[in-house]
């Protein structure tokens, strides 16, 4: 349990006495003067907020949140506080950022050969380092992890929450399969031509976008033939079939509008093909408001990279303008925000959301950004996303209105467990 | 507000090196005198003075660069001859003053690792981007001072992010000399130590050395009239005794100020507490030795402390010393306790603010990390507004000498004002016009840099990349340090 | 320097001659007569000291042991005034392979037979006697997926056992930057294929004839992933290299894996002997890797007083030394304690055996004295 | 600034401003004992008043953190706290630490023979990596600052106790001179012409200093000398001064006459004498050359050794110590002959070691001890609180127990000055002691109690 060491007398809203943080701990408040329905089972946590953003595009105002086991039982607006129930200004749904790139760097992508569809970057995730911890401080409560993007296709996301038992399995959830790639420079950047140098992998792969863009093509290529001839097949056929037929979402890095453009070219020219048509996400895509109508002819959905003071972000230079999010909502693109894993301070995913509205997004939309339009990328809009009963109870828990600057996550629940402790 | 004591005059004729010293001497001051005669005034739907409640529809005079009333629209009449910027959608605010900054300069730091005879005039860029963000975001007062790489760095000076050459910025030159407690490269915090010693003991053997040759000289002459059977001409010696709350050698008014070596001279007027001093600590462990240092050598009165963000363990220390800090842009910091592996997070103005310490904010860049973003994570973290803004304005302006001229709207002060769409702290609301000294010099609509973040549009003319230089981060600083945020 | 001191040492053994009772020429027993030491305390390997304990030995190989064990007629007895233990066993060792412990052309060489890279008498081989340690198991170095099988030898003598281990590194060990595997999703794929349709050494291991040695890398993930993969195969063996196994004691036990303590540095020790600790009250069978000569011999001993000061017992700490890692090394039928049919590998001591501050003043392996300790005047006497 | 009368020692004592100016900023040379009042008892079966004599069931009593009396017929007066043990010994000191000093400032490269250790000491590091020290016995250890530079500067001896500011920490300031002689950088031998020449510089820097001390005082014996004759001219001037203008009317009177032009008499003194230049590394020096700062010298092979004894034979009160000292068997009966101290690092080295350590083995310091040189036994910065197990490993290879327990106590204390101070469980000592369950320097041995200046930092429920 995290706590800020050097309590502020400014809180003044905050009165009621510690908290335990156990499930199942809550002292028995006494029983309610009017009528109680059958008595409900207790909760195992409640919450009250001046307001709680649903997510649904209704904001109710003084509610009562009650979790029990993991879920969210009741939530009931117009409401005083009860005696020993923590309060806050308000409760969000807990953020997702699908960019969140936790990975172990080099460990987590297998650069033998440039295209390995089959293998999971669950293998190499430590659920023990530091980040996760941090990212759960700032309210993000689910992410995506993929692999490092050194390979063409680096192979399958895992879907997490920034919370929970210690062990990759037992954390996963059962999200929307993901195949990982990327497009630009960084998959041949490690490339060098074979002459002249020592000869090891490095030295016979693609070192120019064409070069990646034909490993793409022929990969898909290969695995629908392999359908056809059994001796073409090679590990990971299966999970391209797939995606060839909207089974499994690709999700391809591409920071420049040049990148954004390959990859709906691809999807348009597998169309063509009648292999299939991939359920496309551009990821990091910086650039993707100079050339909106080929995201919309697609409907191709967006995750942005961080807003930064200069609009320079990636290693090809792409320039994010602020109002990009505003632009590609306007147009009807799905639009989702990511911080790339920052920790508390001044660049958290509440921030990037305060920065796309700076550039002109409604508070909604921004809201949809951060918690609904990832949770539907990752198919588990059933349980993530919104603020409701029976959905899971993930929420972040703020000191003001969400995503100002001047104000922050002070609290972050994760499956009815409070990870960080408003007081 | 622009001193005009005659000592100033004489200092600045005689003691620079730069050649271009003369002509600039007299230049800087005529042109402050051109724009004292225009009258401007400002009606806004409301105005934060923050020495007093708003005033909605208020009204800001100002002659000569100087605000002579405020008050609601009622009570104070536009002189006819005022330019008036009528703006009843808008919020005026003071500018906000950055007390401590190493950007704004060609290289912001000195090779000569003891260097007080130099000035930050000499290598201010007023065409650098860093000024154009400065009125961007609503820093109107700035103080310029070298780099943290150094012993002892040069000398500062205010400006205002306004003017075409280094005498156009000028608000108050001599603002302070740059000393640092964190090692130089190559150095540790031992040597560094050492160094900064042997650098003030050797001013005191140079003014011993000094008044023992004058000594010897008088007793010879002395000598040698008696012998000549002459009487001695005395006259008297044309120095000043040496007052400082450190150390004095006495006998100093016989050497004439002017005898004493460039080099050393500004160390002198450092110890003589006649020029402040802003010591950079990179580590909680170098907190000790700049009060130390200020202490002994009779500077703490007129000490600033610029911290690292390590820096709020010795937030004790500084608050028994009394003296004012301003803090690095990263305002959380996250330790790891070596034993339980377990992360703490530090909000560090809230440490200090609780010590009673006074401190101002510093930015990083004009938008994710700009000083109005830096209050506003203040207040996320418990502070009241009136708190976070005084970290940007009065805090910082009394810092530098100016309270009452910079940081407020108030009469007698600078014709400093913002006007913003909204709550300057609020991430949708933008600075729309900046006034500095009575003349309007910003307008967002016509800030095309503002337009291309923002909007993505490409001004004509630079379609190609134009490399915008990223803000030189000081590398030194994170060197061994894990940084909390990414 | 040292093969000058054992010419040395010999002669002394002479001049010593006068203080022992009855003592034929060199003290071995290796050509059919039996040799006897009683010593002070006697410390069996299972936990038992016996005050004045004798052992007789012929052959190489010890014929009784007990308080008052009759010393047959024409037996050299020796008089030693301090203790004596089974010699000392290192579990993870790379001295005598000379450098060549490791093959970095490929990343599985599941054939590769440690074995024959063993040189006894290599310089490296020397020091381990000088602190004790008469048995090791000689294993690759990490750095291949699958390094090869590891040998159980005697200092300075022969290979006991050849097919000890399949050295296996699941975690970061195993990966490199320029061939396959470059990712942990890359090596548990190649190991979940070699082992899903085993042939060869992977059928055996399957099978449970042939233990595994897993380096599970440092961090607790990879120790995670490493008891997971034992499990997923019914592997039995010995979990190498990590210094965080103390959080991991429940499940290594629950997956019946053992453990070898890897050395105490003065930066990372505090998480390998708390580790040690916590193995030992969850009654994990445990030993200790030592990885000469990049390591000092001296270190095994060093690391078990490391544990013993952060609050192992002493008792537990020898048995880890001997007869556990005897067990885990699957030779305890012929080396690791002061048994009756087992090789006479005895170490005298000046104290304590646990104890750092005891001196080595003699080392027999198979009966035969292969070092002893050079008489200072003023023998240090506990 | 005038100098007080010039005798060499006391002229060294004033040393150059620097020197001067830089010791008033700091506590005074003297450690400062934390005076905490109250009255403590310590009763133990077994108590090592220093190493090989022991007193059986002894107490001793400790008030305002120094040791009053020891004794095994004591009353305990009431009052006192009672603290029980089986075995009571001096704390442990480590002469070759770093613990307590900023990381880089201990690998400094840039510093010189003024630069102090006490500028590089962090009193904000963590209080866990003190407090394992002094669950493992250490509580003092001696810092430096560039440890492998070739003058590390002036060291000090801290406290291991938890710091509350820099001054509480530090026991003594000065406490000693350093030099790195020969040492492989980042693991690459430096070539042999290199390491002897730098033994060179080091003898003539010895040299320099002395000579800057005998130039301090001679130029205040010819100040002194001057002065006088000054005062003597003038008073005999003013006695003439009516006749001397007499003369001069005179003389004017006459040039007018001849219309010659008047020509003052030249007046002629001996110039004033001109003080040498204040040099800080010279100073101190000077303090090595006298003896007052014992010169620690980090060397290894025989050769250097054999240059340094050999260029140092002539400084009669020079006080050498040897850090290091892998081939120190090769002149060991002349660092037993002129009673210089060897600090042996008693860690096990696998084959990656240092170029420097190549022939280092455990049995060094036995073998040393037996050839009747004093050892030491320090950690280098590799962790002060493992050197107690470090030091049972060198007793292991051949070290005498008690002389292990003396390189960790007497022998520390009386190489650097403080045998007044610490070391020994005599009364005036400061009160730094352990309370142990066991004989010292056993694995099995843990510390109960330990006190640093009679304040319990280590007890039984406060134990990790």
């Amino acid at each position: 349990m995290i706590w800020t060491p050097f309590l502020h007398a400014a809180c003044l809203t905050l009165c009621a006495p510690p908290l335990q943080d156990a499930p199942g701990a809550e002292p028995q408040e006494p029983e309610a003067p009017k009528a109680q329905p059958a008595a409900a089972p207790p909760a195992d946590l409640r919450l009250h907020a001046e307001r709680v953003y649903t997510g649904t595009g209704e904001i109710l105002k003084n509610a009562l949140i009650e979790v029990r086991e993991g879920k969210i039982s009741s939530l009931r607006p117009g409401r005083s506080a009860p005696e020993g129930v923590p309060q806050v200004k308000a409760i969000t749904a807990g953020m997702i950022d699908l960019s969140a790139r936790l990975h172990s760097n080099f460990n987590s992508v297998e650069q033998s050969t440039e295209v390995q569809p089959h293998l999971d970057v669950a293998g190499s995730v430590n659920l023990y380092d530091k980040r996760f911890a941090r990212l759960a401080r700032t309210g993000v409560t689910t992410i995506l992890v993929n692999p490092l993007d050194r390979n063409v296709i680096g192979g399958r996301g895992v879907a997490l929450k920034t919370h929970g038992p210690m062990e990759v399995e037992a954390r996963r959830l059962k999200a929307r399969p993901i195949l990982r790639g990327a497009i630009g420079s960084e998959p041949s950047a490690a490339n060098h031509a074979a002459f002249g140098r020592p000869t090891d992998f490095y030295s016979r792969r693609p070192t120019t976008r064409m070069g990646v863009e034909w490993e793409w093509r022929k990969a898909f290529f290969d695995a629908v033939a392999a359908k056809r001839l059994p001796e073409m097949d090679f590990p990971g056929a299966e999970d391209l079939r797939e995606a060839l037929a909207g089974k499994r979402t690709v999700m391809i890095q591409a920071w420049t509008t040049q990148d954004i453009r390959t990859a709906v070219y691809l999807d348009e020219e597998m169309q063509r093909e009648g292999f299939g048509d991939l359920d496309l996400v551009i990821d990091a895509g910086a650039e993707a408001w100079k050339e909106p109508a080929m995201l919309v002819r697609n409907s191709t959905i967006v995750v942005l990279p961080p807003h930064t003071a200069g609009g320079r972000i990636g290693s090809d230079g792409a320039f994010l303008a602020w109002n990009t999010a505003n632009q590609l909502v306007e147009q009807g693109l799905t639009v989702c925000l990511s911080a790339h894993g920052a920790g508390p301070g001044p660049a958290t995913l509440g921030h990037q959301a305060g920065f796309a509205m700076r550039g002109g997004l409604s508070f909604d939309q921004a809201l949809a950004a951060v918690t609904t339009a990832p949770a539907a990328v990752l198919g588990l809009s059933d349980r993530l996303g919104t603020v409701a009963e029976g959905m899971d109870a993930d929420l972040a828990l703020w000191n003001g209105r969400p995503f100002a600057a001047t104000s922050r996550v002070t609290g972050v629940v994760i499956d009815g467990t409070v990870v960080v402790n408003p007081r | 507000m622009i001193q005009q004591s005659t000592s100033l005059l004489q200092r600045i004729a005689k003691t620079h090196l730069a050649l271009t010293l003369g002509l600039l001497g007299c230049s800087f001051l005529l042109s402050a005198q051109a724009e004292a005669g225009e009258k401007y005034a400002v009606r806004a739907g409301t105005v934060h003075t923050l020495a007093g409640d708003a005033i909605t529809n208020g009204v800001i005079v100002i002659e000569g660069g100087r605000i002579t009333a405020v008050g609601s629209a009622d009570d104070v009449k536009i002189p006819w001859d005022a330019e008036v910027l009528d703006v009843p959608h808008l919020e005026a605010y003071p500018g906000f003053v950055e007390a401590h900054t190493s950007s704004g300069m060609d290289r912001p730091n000195e090779s000569v690792a003891v260097a007080p005879f130099l000035n930050v005039r000499d290598s201010i860029d007023p065409v650098a981007f860093y000024f154009e963000d400065c009125l961007r975001s609503g820093v109107t007062t700035i103080n310029v001072q070298q780099g943290n790489a150094c012993i002892i760095g040069a000398v500062g000076m205010v400006v205002k992010p306004r003017g075409m050459t280094v005498e156009e910025m000028l608000v108050r030159p001599r603002s302070g000399l740059k000393i640092s407690a964190a090692p130089k490269s190559g150095m540790s915090r031992a040597t560094q130590a050492q160094t900064l010693r042997a650098t003030f003991t050797g001013l005191r053997t140079h003014l011993e050395d000094l008044v023992q040759q004058k000594r010897s000289g008088n007793d010879y002459s002395r000598r040698e009239a008696l012998y000549q059977g002459r009487d001695l001409s005395g006259e008297r010696g044309k120095g000043r005794a040496m007052m400082s709350k450190g150390w004095t050698v006495e006998g100093l008014e016989l050497v004439p100020r002017g005898e004493v070596d460039e080099k050393q001279e500004p160390l002198l007027d450092l110890v003589e507490g006649r020029i402040p001093a802003w010591i950079y600590c990179g580590a909680p462990m170098d907190v000790r030795l700049a009060l130390e240092i200020a202490r002994d050598n009779g500077f703490l009165g007129r000490t600033v402390l610029v911290l690292d963000d390590s820096c709020w363990k010795a937030a004790d220390l500084i608050a028994e010393a009394g003296v004012s800090v301003v803090l690095d842009s990263t305002l959380v910091r996250t330790e790891t306790d070596p034993k339980t592996e377990e992360e703490e997070e530090v909000f560090i103005p809230g440490v200090f603010k609780d010590k009673g310490i006074p401190f101002a904010l510093s930015s990083r860049n004009s938008s994710t990390e700009s000083l109005w973003f830096q209050a506003a994570m203040c207040m996320a973290h418990g502070f009241t507004r009136a708190e976070a803004l005084a970290a940007i304005t009065a805090t910082p302006a009394s810092m530098l000498g100016l309270e009452g001229k910079v940081g407020c709207l108030c009469p007698g002060a600078a014709g400093n004002v913002l006007l913003t769409s909204g709550d300057p702290l609020s991430v949708t609301s933008f600075v729309e016009y900046v006034v500095i000294d009575g003349n309007l010099v910003y307008d967002r609509s016509t800030d095309i840099r503002t337009q291309h973040l923002l909007e993505g549009v490409v001004p004509e003319g630079t379609e190609s990349h134009a490399e915008e230089p990223e803000v030189e981060e000081d590398t030194r600083k994170k060197a061994g340090d894990e940084g909390g945020s990414r | 320097m040292r093969t000058q001191r054992r010419m040395h040492t010999n002669a002394l053994l002479l001049a010593s001659l006068a203080f022992v009772a009855s003592a034929p020429a060199s003290a071995s027993s290796r050509e059919g007569d039996a040799l006897a030491i009683r010593a002070e305390k006697l410390h069996v390997g299972d936990g038992t000291v016996i005050e004045n304990g004798i052992v007789v030995f012929e052959a190489g190989v010890i014929t009784e042991v007990g308080k008052g064990a009759p010393v047959p007629k024409g037996v050299v007895l020796i008089e030693h005034a301090g203790h004596l233990s089974a010699g000392l066993i290192a579990l993870r060792e790379h001295a005598g392979a000379g450098g060549e412990s490791n093959d970095s052309s490929r990343a599985v060489m599941d054939e590769a037979d440690l074995a024959f890279a063993y040189r006894p008498h290599h310089s490296e081989v020397q020091g381990l006697l000088e602190e004790g340690i008469t048995t090791f198991v000689l294993a690759p170095r990490p750095g291949s997926l699958v390094g090869g099988l590891c040998a159980v030898a005697k200092t300075g003598s022969e290979v006991i056992s050849r097919r000890a281990y399949l050295s296996i590194c699941t975690g970061t060990n195993g990966l490199t930057s320029n061939r396959f595997p470059t990712s942990l999703q890359g090596s548990q794929a190649e190991l979940e294929r070699r082992f899903s349709w085993p042939r060869g050494v992977f059928a055996t291991a399957v099978k449970g004839e042939l233990p595994v040695m897993l380096d599970g890398g440092s961090s607790r993930t990879e120790v995670q992933h490493a008891i997971g993969f034992a499990r997923r195969h019914g592997l039995k063996g010995l979990l190498v290299g990590s210094t965080r196994l103390g959080e991991m004691a429940a499940k290594i036990r629950a997956a019946g894996l053992g453990v070898a303590i890897s050395n105490y540095a003065p930066s990372t020790g505090r998480r390998v002997v708390e580790g040690a600790v916590a193995l030992s009250e969850m009654q994990v069978p445990f030993g200790f890797a030592l990885g000469s000569p990049n390591n000092h011999p001296a270190n095994l001993r060093l690391t078990a007083a490391a544990c013993i000061r952060a609050g192992l017992k002493s008792s537990d700490a020898l048995r880890a030394l001997t007869s556990t890692a005897a067990q885990l090394a699957g030779v305890a039928d012929k080396v690791g304690s002061v048994q009756a049919g087992l090789a006479a590998d005895l170490v005298l001591w000046s104290g304590e055996p646990t104890d750092p501050g005891s001196r080595v003043m003699a080392v027999y392996v198979d009966g035969d004295e292969v070092f002893q300790a050079e008489d200072d005047e003023n023998g240090d006497d506990q | 600034m005038h100098l007080p009368e010039t005798t060499l020692a006391s002229v060294l004592l004033v040393g150059a401003t620097s020197g001067l100016f830089a010791a008033t900023a700091f506590a005074s040379a003297a450690p400062s004992p934390l005076t905490n009042g109250d009255l403590v008892a310590v009763r133990a079966h077994k108590l090592h008043v220093s190493p090989g004599n022991v007193l059986e069931d002894a107490t001793l009593l400790i008030r305002d953190g120094v040791i009053m009396q020891v004794g095994d017929d004591l009353k305990v007066p009431d009052g006192a706290r009672v603290i029980e043990g089986d075995v009571v010994c001096a704390g442990f000191m480590d002469p070759w630490g770093s613990l307590g000093m900023n990381g880089p400032a201990t690998v400094d490269m840039s510093t010189n023979a003024a630069t102090r250790a006490v500028d590089g000491v962090d009193p904000y590091l963590h209080p866990w990596y003190r407090h394992q020290a002094l669950a493992a016995g250490v509580t003092a250890v001696r810092v430096q600052a560039g440890m492998v530079s070739a003058r590390g500067g002036v060291g000090a001896v801290l406290s291991t106790a938890p710091a509350e500011d820099l001054k509480s920490m530090i026991l003594l300031e000065d406490s000693n001179a350093a030099a790195g002689l020969g040492l492989s950088s980042r693991g690459n031998p430096t070539d042999v012409f290199a390491r002897i020449s730098a033994v060179d510089k080091l003898v003539s820097d010895i040299n320099s200093g002395r000579d800057y001390a005998m130039g301090l005082a001679k130029y205040a014996h010819e100040l002194e000398a001057w002065n006088k004759t000054i005062a003597e001219a003038e008073a005999k001037l003013e006695k003439d001064f009516k006749k001397a203008q007499k003369d001069r009317d005179k003389e004017i009177a006459e040039a007018k006459e001849k219309g010659k032009e008047f020509k003052e008499e030249k007046y002629k003194e001996d110039k004033r004498p001109k003080p040498p230049k204040p040099d800080a590394e010279d100073a101190v020096m000077a303090r090595v050359a006298s003896g007052e700062l014992p010169l620690v010298v980090t060397i290894h092979r025989a050769a250097e050794m054999r240059e340094l004894l050999k260029g140092t034979a002539r400084f009669k009160r020079l006080r050498l110590v040897i850090a290091g000292g892998t081939e120190a068997e090769a002149v060991a009966d002349e660092l037993a002959a002129r009673s210089i101290p060897v600090i042996v690092r008693p860690i096990p080295l696998g084959a990656n070691r240092p170029d420097e350590y190549s022939g280092h083995d455990l049995a060094l310091a036995g073998r040393l001890a037996d050839a009747g040189v004093r050892v030491l036994l320090g950690s280098s910065g590799g962790g002060s609180a493992d050197l107690p197990l470090l030091a049972s490993l060198a007793i292991g290879h051949g070290l005498d127990r008690d002389k292990a327990l003396a390189a960790l106590t007497t022998e520390v204390a009386r190489t650097f000055d403080l045998s007044g101070e610490l070391g020994s469980l005599r009364p005036g000592r400061r009160a730094d002691l352990l309370v142990l369950d066991g004989e010292p320097l056993l694995p099995t041995t843990t510390v109960r109690y330990a006190l640093s200046a009679g304040r319990v930092l280590i007890s039984p429920d406060s134990r990790d």
